[in-house]
């Protein structure tokens, strides 16, 4: 089975954040996502998930490298300043590479 | 002036169980689930009125109430400055007070109810006609009509959020419908109304307790504006209705409209269009002290000001 | 022909909603629990009349509804193929619409109640003897039998599938109880009845407004079918009706269930037994163009249909 | 003896859907939901009843009620010893067979009113009063009192837990309110009792079903303890109703009381206190074995226990 | 403390596979796993979460290396014609092998 | 970009632990977490998340690799041979490593 590296970018941030970071992704080329529900706390405090406008998102882009940096640096020139939210970047192997 | 509305005894229930960090949680469904009903119930409710009413003369009323939401926030705002806020938390909180509180006109719906005092069938229109024309002022007055606001994006949010959406919905299924086409479906929105805003109030029990402390930390003239706004915002919508010539129940109710702190459209609106705000500032003041000032005490000193307003 | 029944605006409100972007969205518990009502009321309602009714006359019409179940799928293939749809996609569409959708049932329900209509008390064990059938003949029209296919765990997993577990459960809870034992429950499941169809479809105009671009793109022949196929299905309906000598209103039931489209059960099943037929298709048309044709047009037709059929 | 309540039918068909491995499930909100409904109705209606009551008179009894709470783990623990339980496991089930099954409680509720039995109105003050000094005997049971136990945290935790706080809270707003205030409220809570009930039967029939295995898997003695403890403990609680001079209806939910097993309040402590109890084995028994038996066999059995208890 | 490596091989998929996925790695040796629900978008279109039948599930498994190698082709054989499916690997510490 | 390496450190474990767990984490310096519903099947057998007290959570948190290794090893000593829990960790790129 040959395996094929990509990254992993995981954004951590406001659920109210969500349609705005989708249109991101859609704009700047990434062909799939993965969001789950999250709460959690951070340097803006506290996010519980019991009250619609204060959980927060977990999303996932599995891409090429040079994407990745291009989503990294667009949400961090965006949303870091004003807005609850960390990323970080993995490298993870796939099965087929054509398709991220 | 009235007795207190067992119904707020829930939300001191969720207060009290939050402040003592008890276990007690309720899922994001279910205030959901409830707030779903009130919305659409308050909606309706004014809908199936509205269908017995010439709208024609309404449309008076309605102008007057959308330069109460516009005016309510350009007061707010200098004052909010004076205090020593930073220009985008005052329009921030600016427009959480001129926009409304759903929650808040449901208790005082249910308020009347307990004194027997009618009111005009047409309140619930007010309710969506006030709760938009602050967020743009809000807006307009931290960015100065700057060209980085996407408004037409920005009208489109406001406009379709959720509270807009269903309350409007509602009022257009009870105006095409009538009194008659709902007959059917009372049961679950208004024979359960009451026990269905006895759950939300809980809920808000739970959610203010938990910001509860950021009306300490955040200073005492977050406190006092909480505290001392609503009544004056009373005073004015008290005003309006008089302009109006509403009877003492539209009265209290305007009256508590204008008091009120918007805690769903203005908030998701602020945070997209005014992101350097402290959200957290405004959802204190709004959801942590003048909800619960509002619900235990404003309403009932508003029905004892529309009794003493003069000529009233 | 009767009215427009005010429960459907709330589907509107839903597509109107969805299709405007709006924020409203509801939790998937929230629909879950009010299809969990619904599935339950209709299983209810049917098993307490049952209660009083000699079961082996019901045998025969019991077989009639069998063989319209699989005869509808059999009949569907043929003109699929025909418009050019894959084996498969053709299979799974006429497996969906042989089989039934509760939610159209219960709209059709309250329809009757609005123009007051009476009906046989069995219609309820109808939906269920209706809803697997079809699902089976899809499968053998995709697969031909073979031997990929393991009927023994599909047989279970049909069977054993949401809708069926609760329409089945509340007709035997109804059977066994009778009316005198379920009237402490009639608060929930019979009083809300109408309230908590309201909500369900707002949910489905919600969920359907999603699936509407697909109707435009997968091209003219689905919007085709989606509209004229149910029609036609609801005269086989009207057929068997005939033959089982039902009412007026029975007549209309069976009509609105031959020419409603599974959006649950049947889904749920090609997907596992058949998935190489595209979703989306099956989906968009029993979703986002029958559903709304049935409850909007539909259903007053097949009335009006009831109402001149040859010697009916 | 009364007939079965028809409301158990609901729990049957979770129990039936879940063995059959149905699709059918309930997200957690649903039963969240019904459950926070059930606990406020128990409790509400209880202080209703309070509030026309002199509260002095229940002293004595509540004194009694909490001594049978302490009494039932001490008496359990012993016999678990005998039947080869490692200690942690039988100070665990001690705790919950000491403490209170709200379900089972509602259960009795339906099935007095069912057979047209009265009741004293006090009875929801005896749940909470119940709930929570069994659980710190088994923990003692366990710990011996080590100094590894925390017992502020732990006691602030169970206190604070989610059905003490709502039946507590319910009550102190029924106490206050009253009937008249609670008027409004009767809609949500009062009305469809039942129906929510059945519901929640239905999810603990699911529950319960995904439990069962372990009544086999762990032995004849953990059936046996679940199927004989609760008759026998029944007759202590109905030792105690003849004490207080309970009526008939009074008699048969103390015995429900006594005979019926925790599973939220002592599992959520027992985990955190005792961990290394297996939570398996108390769940399985209070859960899969003796929560059915109650509801099934056991109530009415209490029933015709109470009516033939000597001098009663 | 010494931590030996595993893999941890992530399925993102239609959500009515829950119960077949799982039979799959009980049967072909897994010992444990975790499932959160998630939505999304991929090459197969949207998949929103609040309808039942459209969203998606997000299965971890950690497990040896050769495991999770032929519980990827497993997977890649039997659903990745036919469903919205995405998999991809990634090397993990863990404190206890004997567990995994 | 320049990017920094920390740890993220995964913990999936019984739900009724979340307040124990995240007092630990304040008491061991973390300085933010994200914290997702799970359910899944490990050695103490299945967890399902449809009932209040038999769900999973899975907590993750990003920090240096030592405070990972203390969080692991309190997490070890205090809940392993009571409660279902595994955990692992995991090498990540942020962009703020003052962050974490
Ligand atoms: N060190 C961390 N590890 C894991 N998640 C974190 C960490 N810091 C922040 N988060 C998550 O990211 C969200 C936003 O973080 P912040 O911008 O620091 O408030 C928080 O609500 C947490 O869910
Ligand atoms: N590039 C990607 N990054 C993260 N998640 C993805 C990606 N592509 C697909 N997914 C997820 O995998 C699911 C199935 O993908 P697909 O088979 O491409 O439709 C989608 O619904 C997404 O949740
Ligand atoms: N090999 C594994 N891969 C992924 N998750 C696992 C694994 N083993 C256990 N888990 C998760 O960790 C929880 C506790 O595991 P355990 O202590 O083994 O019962 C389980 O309920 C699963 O959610
Ligand atoms: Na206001
Ligand atoms: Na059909
Ligand atoms: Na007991």
């Amino acid at each position: 089975m040959t395996m094929h590296v990509r990254k992993l970018l995981t954004v951590v941030t406001e659920a109210g954040l969500e349609r705005r970071l989708v249109e991101d992704l859609r704009q700047l080329g990434a062909r799939g996502w993965t969001i789950t529900d999250a709460r959690g706390q951070g340097h803006r405090g506290k996010r519980a998930l019991d009250w619609e406008y204060e959980g927060n998102i977990r999303l996932e882009v599995i891409c090429e490298e040079s994407l990745a940096e291009r989503l990294a640096s667009h949400f961090r020139e965006h949303y870091y300043q004003d807005y609850a939210m960390i990323l970080f970047l993995q490298d993870v192997e796939v099965l087929r590479p054509e398709k991220f | 002036m009235g007795a207190l509305d067992p119904v707020v005894l829930f939300f001191m229930l969720g207060m009290a169980a939050g402040l003592a960090r008890s276990e007690l949680r309720l899922p994001p469904a279910v205030y959901e689930f409830v707030s779903l009903i009130l919305l659409l119930a308050i909606g309706m409710k004014g809908g199936v009125q509205l269908a017995t009413q010439p709208l024609g003369a309404l449309l008076f009323d309605s102008l007057l109430v959308i330069l109460m939401g516009l005016l309510l926030p350009l007061m707010a705002f200098p004052l909010l400055r004076v205090g020593g806020l930073p220009r985008a938390d005052a329009a921030s909180i600016a427009a959480h007070y001129g926009s409304v509180s759903v929650g808040t006109f449901a208790v005082a719906l249910s308020y009347l109810l307990e004194v027997g005092l009618e009111h005009e069938p047409f309140m619930p229109l007010f309710v969506v006609l006030l709760e938009v024309p602050a967020i743009f002022v809000g807006i307009m007055l931290a960015r100065g009509g700057s060209s980085r606001t996407r408004w037409g994006e920005l009208t489109r949010e406001v406009l379709l959020g959720k509270s807009v959406v269903l309350l409007l919905g509602g009022l257009l299924i009870g105006w095409i419908a009538g009194p008659v086409g709902l007959a059917g479906i009372d049961g679950l929105f208004f024979d359960l109304f009451k026990g269905v805003l006895a759950i939300f109030l809980l809920e808000m029990g739970l959610i203010a307790s938990r910001h509860l402390d950021g009306a300490l930390r955040h200073g005492p003239f977050l406190l006092a504006w909480g505290l001392l706004a609503p009544p004056v915002m009373a005073v004015i919508g008290l005003g309006f209705a008089a302009l109006m010539g509403l009877s003492t129940g539209g009265a209290v109710l305007l009256a508590t409209l204008a008091a009120s702190a918007s805690y769903i459209a203005a908030p998701a609106a602020m945070r997209t269009a005014v992101p350097e705000a402290n959200p957290a500032l405004s959802l204190t003041a709004s959801l942590a002290i003048t909800f619960p000032f509002n619900i235990f005490f404003g309403i009932p000193l508003y029905h004892w000001m529309a009794n003493h307003w003069p000529g009233g």
